[in-house]
């Protein structure tokens, strides 16, 4: 096997849309890359920021953060509210330097199987053309994570 | 030490055809805190479940990950088991092997790398997870539904059969709405207040239905189940126990110029008035504006005539304060008036009338008893000219919206016209005819070619008066737009579907949203239609957006059904999983600053000031607090708070940090 | 009181009485009118219609003269040229690029600050009120008030009474003692720049509206335009070939109608100027100075 | 000058290319026909301006060749009507003006608008000499335009009399001004074009 760099990729996804369209994915068996790896959320509404950092800390090389279509929220504004969010903070991470390109914001709605397994496979790609994001493991070498462990 | 129990499910071949089960619960049992790990064929089977109930009482498990398929799947199944086990359900995960793994990647470690690294996370937030109780909040069953016309009654009549109580609220003397001032309907061309008058009055002889008529909510509190509403009985004058509805002082009340609202101010009537015969309840009311008694202090003729001597000019508004459980809008909707209409004069030529006013002339209980007279000297128009889309599709002065029900209505104010006056012409200007319904094309069709409605396609650019004839300045886009001048003796014009008067104040005080028309917002334009996005308060009828009466009572039905099923239990469960804002020992009391920023952000208004006092009842603080009945968990007030003084149950921020944590590292 | 003012070239040839009405009135009523000086044509139809950046240019001259001359606001009694100096203002301030371009092209500033008054607005703002102390003969004339479509159109950018069916001239004339129509072709157009290169079109715009005011028993028909005037009152042959019959309505401009009320003479106001006679009928109500002082006494 | 909803084309339409000179967006038609309605002139025209709108929306250069070669546009006097009722606020004048201009450049002008053009010309042959409209020349200009020598003989002298024409034109004093702002503005023209 040749040594191919394999991004960690984390996908933040609400429950309602894109959970539901990743598990579509499954029942239609379309496969994609096994690099990415789903944590549940009621709402993109619900993701703060911070967690992204935290992925990246811990070593994520991507990340996903995918929910409902504008107007189709469960909770009818949340993912508005995720969305303007996002417009901010990324200028904010734009400024700290962080490579925002390693966040791929989405829609993908219970009905997109298919749409999801594209999506993770771009990403991925993307993501393994980006390389390993060792320099934010270097700027953020938190060892708090280790105690949660023990909690 | 956490004692959490790990099964692996094979589903068949679904799971282990690509992933190595047993080794994914080999390497769990080594994780640290699980206390026991297994894999088996068929988890969600009965010796599956039964396998989780054993093992959490031998084993004394206080936590279960199921790996198997996806949560969305046999979330409940699992839950129950656990809670059958003796365990609270909410001790329960799982982990989407199947979905998101077996069934989406090829066979080989990487695979199985992945479901062990997914039964690690979830291992680790189950250990933070907590034991919750389903919410449960008691219900009033007694609805509240606002605005008598067509879609109110039928819904507070769908409600009250189901054996609940209903209160009605009604802004006018009488209920009825607008469906009691049309003539006939399409598509069928049935009288209108035919079929609705033995509704109006089933709606008042209800044992389960309180009728408040000439009445207003005035506020809202509480959450669904529980709300307390205010409600102004404005004073009719009379006292209603007393009076009969003899109608005699009416008859002489010596005020008698006054323009309908009934007969869109094409017939009059007294101070002291029941808007039209037929009216529910049949009680009148002083219309303290026009009573000289009240404007001027002398009359004081209907007290003198009154039999029982029922009038009571003393009365004042009355301020109810009722408890119901469930409330449905049903306010309806209003039309342009013609004054709206600067190229059609601005509403000053007579014969320039609105299509509520011809169904009014048309109608044989209207001020021309249903003969088709125009406005200004009672002729009989022999051309009349209907003008589609008036203030519709235009978004330069009017909506931008199509107001739905014009094209039908027009085609019916055609027919009725046709069959009315024989020798009479009728032109229609029109951009499109939008008569999708069920029998609504053949009806269209049918005032073409039976009764020769004459269309012409093109908009009229403008109406004026010459010699008593009103002169319509159009084109017909379909000969290459030339002009065409019509010689009209009336104009009618379907003027747009609008938001009823106060909608947008009512919405406020209520708590739900409206669109940018001023028309209620239903939760899903699809899959939500009659709801709001306040758990308990339901939509019906053309408060949402223009409907005719086939649309407006079928949403009634499923408002009633909704309410009905709000009302089948004595307790709302709700999901547990809402957000909190912490509280801590004093002088802190909460990590919250009190900023509010949060508070605009909940889609469904949850978040509240709370005052924090100390024992001489001094505020020494003020915090949000979120209310759990209102609160849907969405979590967006937790991610944006930035003292981090909110939290959500189910998906706390210690949870989801540690599963982010767990996700990317190994032990 | 002291206020800008803009002839324009109508009212400099053709339309020479409306100056001199005007400039009467002005008198009448203390007003002071100051030209702007070396003032130019603002191109009218004509540059519109074949040369947009002309078209902006040749008002912004005007505009950027009547700045430097310290005149806040300028009277414009000409709709064409109200129009076409309103509009300009509009697009300038609402496009920073064209501004430059235009700055550039005419080699002046212009600041786009000038409010820019036509016949009525003036009227109304400074005279209105100081009518009634005036007046010595009202105007008790059956009337049909013409505005044309210049001084209503584009509403978005005028924002001048009312799109259809205005109100303020007719407002005017009833305060002069007239009687004022309402008809359905105020702000219908006369056929405008179509004078002389295609004066059948002018016969039959403006005969329709005529034909109308004439039915509804106007003895008089007011403008506050130059082309109105010389369409409806010189093109009167056109007109009447259209109509296939003769009408002599005299065509007034409405400072001539107010100057008449207000006691100035027929000849100051060039009502000989006319090419249809203005023969109305004499009026005989005048008011004696006695009851204007009696008036005047009363509600100062 | 490019907008969000407009897609730059390979073979960019007449519809755009007013799209990006005037800003007016031929699709927001939706052929009402109200401004045909309503324009004065709309049954001297060979095209009612609803259909002028139709025709740029369809893109074929036929009709768009047509368009301007078409009588409608010398014959729209920009009076305003239909802009002012259309219920999607499409400005047509604005876009008749702007087919004039093209017109005129390419040569293409009806052949029944020579008079309305000859008057046109000549009006601002007036102003760029002398700053000012000159009737009288103006009329003279005309008619030696238009060779139509006998239009007014009847009104000029009456005109005359009652002191309506002058004989001698007014100059502005700035006249080398008003020749620079013409050769700009219709140098300006040809760079744009
Ligand atoms: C000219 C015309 C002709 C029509 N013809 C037909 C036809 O032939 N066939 C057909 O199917 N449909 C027809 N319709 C449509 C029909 O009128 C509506 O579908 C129907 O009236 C909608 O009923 P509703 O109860 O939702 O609203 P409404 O009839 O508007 O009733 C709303 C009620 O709520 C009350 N209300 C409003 N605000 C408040 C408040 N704040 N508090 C308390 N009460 C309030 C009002 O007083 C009113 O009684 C026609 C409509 C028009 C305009
Ligand atoms: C091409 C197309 C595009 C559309 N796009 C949209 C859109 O964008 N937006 C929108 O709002 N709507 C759209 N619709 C309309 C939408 O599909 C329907 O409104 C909707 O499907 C109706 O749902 P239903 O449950 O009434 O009927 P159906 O979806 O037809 O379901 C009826 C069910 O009953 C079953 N059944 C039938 N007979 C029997 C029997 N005798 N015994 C037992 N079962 C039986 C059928 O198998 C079927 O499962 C579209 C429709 C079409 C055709
Ligand atoms: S629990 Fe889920 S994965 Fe397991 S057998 Fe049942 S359906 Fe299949
Ligand atoms: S007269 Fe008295 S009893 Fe009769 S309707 Fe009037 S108030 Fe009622
Ligand atoms: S008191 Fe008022 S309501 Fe009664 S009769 Fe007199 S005017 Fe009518
Ligand atoms: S229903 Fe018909 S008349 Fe009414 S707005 Fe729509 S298209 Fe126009
Ligand atoms: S909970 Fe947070 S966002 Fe809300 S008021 Fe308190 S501090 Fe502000
Ligand atoms: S979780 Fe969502 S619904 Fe609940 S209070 Fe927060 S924002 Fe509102
Ligand atoms: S009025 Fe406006 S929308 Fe209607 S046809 Fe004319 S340009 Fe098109
Ligand atoms: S501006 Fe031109 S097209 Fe429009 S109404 Fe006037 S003459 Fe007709």
């Amino acid at each position: 096997m040749s040594e191919k760099f394999e991004p960690k990729v984390v996908a933040f996804v609400c429950n309602w849309c894109t959970y539901a369209g990743a598990d579509l994915t499954g029942t239609s068996r379309i496969k994609y890359a096994p690099n990415v790896k789903i944590i549940r959320f009621p709402c993109t509404g619900r993701i703060d920021f911070m967690l992204l950092m935290k992925a990246f800390a811990n070593g994520a090389d991507g990340i996903i953060v995918s929910g409902c279509h504008p107007n189709d929220c469960h909770y009818s504004t949340g993912n508005f509210h995720a969305r303007r969010r996002w417009m901010v903070f990324k200028s904010m991470l734009e400024f700290m330097g962080v490579d925002t390109r390693r966040i791929v914001f989405s829609w993908v709605s219970a009905a997109e199987g298919a749409k999801w397994a594209q999506l993770v496979n771009t990403s991925v790609e993307e993501f393994r053309k980006l390389g390993s994001y060792d320099a934010y493991k270097q700027v953020a070498k938190l060892n708090i994570e280790k105690e949660v462990f023990n909690g | 030490m956490a004692r959490i129990g790990v099964f692996i499910c094979h589903c068949g071949e679904n799971i282990s055809a690509t992933v190595d089960c047993a080794k994914v619960a080999a390497v769990a049992s080594n994780f640290p805190g699980v206390a026991y790990s297994v894999d088996y064929k068929y988890m969600c089977s009965d010796p599956g479940q039964r396998m989780i109930i054993d093992a959490i009482k031998e084993k004394k498990l206080d936590g279960i990950v199921v790996g198997s398929c996806s949560p969305r799947m046999h979330e409940p199944t699992f839950r129950r088991a656990t809670a059958e086990g003796g365990l609270n359900p909410f001790l329960c995960e799982m982990a989407n092997l199947r979905e998101h793994c077996s069934w989406v990647h090829e066979k080989g470690d990487v695979t199985t790398a992945k479901a062990i690294d997914l039964v690690r996370t979830l291992v680790e937030k189950v250990k933070r997870n907590t034991p919750l109780l389903p919410i449960k909040v008691p219900v009033t069953k007694t609805a509240l539904v606002i605005g008598g016309g067509v879609a109110g009654i039928q819904a507070a009549l769908d409600i009250a059969n189901t054996g609940h109580k209903v209160v009605m609220v009604e802004r006018d003397p009488s209920i009825g709405g607008h469906m009691s001032q049309l003539s006939e309907t399409f598509p069928t061309l049935d009288c209108s207040q035919c079929i609705l008058t033995p509704r109006m009055v089933e709606v008042a002889q209800h044992p389960n239905i309180t009728l408040y008529t000439y009445a207003e909510v005035e506020s809202l509190d509480g959450f669904v189940g529980n709300f307390k509403v205010k409600i102004r009985k404005k004073a009719k004058s009379i006292n209603e126990k007393d009076c009969t509805g003899c109608g005699l002082c009416c008859t002489k009340c010596p005020t008698k110029k006054i323009p309908s609202e009934f007969e869109q101010g094409l017939g009059f009537r007294s101070a002291i008035y029941v808007p039209f015969p037929q009216a529910v309840p049949n009680k009148p009311v002083i219309d303290k504006e026009n009573c000289t008694y009240y404007t001027k202090g002398k009359c004081r003729v209907c007290e003198k005539v009154c039999p029982t001597k029922a009038i009571r000019f003393d009365q004042e508004d009355e301020i109810l304060e009722i408890e119901i459980g469930a409330i449905v809008i049903c306010t309806g909707f209003n039309i342009l008036k013609t004054s709206f209409f600067p190229e059609y004069g601005y509403g000053v030529y007579k014969d320039v009338i609105d299509g509520l006013q011809f169904e009014r002339l048309a109608s044989a209980s209207g001020p021309t008893l249903g003969e088709i007279r125009r406005p200004s000297d009672g002729k009989i128009p022999q051309k009349i000219v209907f003008i589609a889309c008036a203030g519709s599709r235009d978004p330069a002065k009017g909506i931008e919206y199509c107001s739905k029900i014009c094209c039908m209505y027009t085609a019916k104010h055609a027919m009725l016209y046709k069959h009315k006056v024989h020798e009479g012409k009728a032109y229609i200007f029109y951009m499109d005819i939008r008569a999708g319904g069920k029998m609504y094309e053949e009806f269209v069709r049918r005032a073409i070619v039976e009764d020769e409605a004459q269309y012409i396609r093109g908009r009229v650019s403008k109406v004026y008066e010459k010699n008593g004839k009103l002169i319509v300045v159009g084109a017909d886009t379909l000969l290459g737009a030339m002009p065409v001048e019509i010689e009209a003796d009336m104009v009618v014009l379907a003027t747009a579907g609008i938001a009823s008067e106060g909608a947008e104040s009512l919405a406020q005080k209520l708590h739900v949203s409206y669109d940018a028309y001023k028309f209620f917002a239903e939760a899903h334009p699809k899959l939500k239609p009659v709801e709001t996005n306040t758990a308990g308060i339901f939509l019906a009828g053309a408060c949402q957006a223009p409907k005719d009466i086939p649309e407006s009572v079928s949403a009634a039905s499923g408002a009633a059904v909704k309410v009905a099923a709000l009302f089948s239990n004595d307790e709302l469960t709700r999901d547990p999983m809402v957000a909190f804002v912490n509280r801590t020992a004093p002088p802190v009391f909460s990590t919250c600053v009190g900023c509010f920023l949060c508070q605009p952000v909940c889609p469904y208004q949850a978040i509240e000031k709370e005052e924090i006092k100390d024992r001489q009842g001094k505020t020494i603080k003020t915090v949000a607090r979120i209310n759990p009945g209102l609160c849907q968990g969405c979590g967006t007030c937790v991610a944006l708070c930035r003292n981090k003084a909110i939290d959500i149950l189910g998906y706390t921020n210690e949870q989801v940090y540690t599963e982010v944590v767990a996700l990317l590292n190994e032990y | 009181m002291k206020i800008g003012f803009y002839p324009g070239c109508s009212l400099n040839g053709g339309s020479k009485e409306y100056k001199d009405s005007v400039y009467a009135l002005a008198k009448q009523f203390d007003i002071e009118l100051v030209y702007i000086p070396d003032w130019n044509c603002c191109g009218a139809t004509a540059a519109h219609n074949l040369n947009k950046e002309l078209s902006l240019s040749l008002p912004s001259r005007i505009l950027a003269i009547a700045e430097r001359e310290g005149l806040k606001d300028i009277l414009v009694p000409c709709a064409a040229c109200y129009s076409r100096l309103t509009v300009t203002q509009h697009e300038l301030n609402h496009d920073e690029n064209l501004k430059k371009r235009i700055t550039d092209i005419i080699e002046m500033p212009v600041k786009g600050t000038t409010r820019i008054l036509n016949i009525i607005q003036w009227i109304e703002e400074f005279i209105l009120e100081k009518i009634p102390y005036k007046m010595f003969k009202p105007f008790n004339h059956k009337v049909a008030c013409y505005y044309g479509c210049l001084l209503v159109r584009p509403h978005e950018i005028l924002k001048f009474d009312r799109e259809e069916n205005p109100e303020s001239m007719d407002k005017l004339m009833k305060a002069v003692g007239a009687d004022s129509i309402d008809w359905a072709f105020k702000t219908e157009c006369c056929g405008a720049g179509f004078s002389v290169s295609r004066t059948d079109i002018v016969g039959k715009l403006s005969g329709k509206l005529m034909a109308d005011a004439v039915d509804r028993g106007a003895e008089a028909i007011i403008v506050a335009c130059p082309m109105c005037h010389s369409n409806l009152d010189m093109r009167r042959p056109a007109i009447n070939k259209y109509l296939g019959k003769n009408i002599d309505i005299p065509i007034l401009y409405i400072s001539q109608a107010i100057g008449l009320a207000v006691g100035i003479d027929e000849h100051t106001l060039g009502l000989h100027r006319h090419m249809v006679d203005v023969n109305l009928k004499e009026n005989t109500t005048t008011v004696t100075k006695e009851k204007i002082k009696e008036k005047t006494e009363t509600e100062v | 000058m490019s907008h969000e909803n407009h897609h730059s084309h390979a073979n960019p339409t007449l519809a755009d290319e007013i799209h990006d000179h005037t800003e007016v967006l031929a699709a927001k038609c939706y052929q009402c026909g109200k401004c045909s309605a309503g324009c004065p002139l709309s049954d001297e025209m060979d095209y009612p301006p609803s259909v002028v709108m139709r025709m740029l929306q369809t893109g074929m250069p036929e009709l768009e060749e047509k368009l301007l070669r078409s009588y409608t546009i010398w014959l729209c006097l920009t009076c305003e009507m239909c802009i002012a009722r259309c219920p999607m606020e499409v400005d047509i004048p604005k876009v008749m003006d702007y087919l004039r201009e093209k017109t005129l450049k390419a040569g293409k002008a009806n052949p029944k608008a020579k008079n309305i053009i000859s008057f046109h010309k000549a009006f601002l042959d007036s102003i760029q000499k002398t700053g000012r409209l000159y009737e009288m020349g103006l009329i003279v200009d005309y008619k030696m335009r238009s060779l139509n020598m006998m239009q007014d003989v009847a009104v000029a002298p009456k005109m005359f009399m009652k002191g309506k024409l002058s004989i001698l034109p007014e100059l502005i004093k700035e006249r080398k001004k008003m020749e620079s702002i013409f050769k700009k503005t219709f140098k300006n023209k040809e760079a744009s074009k």
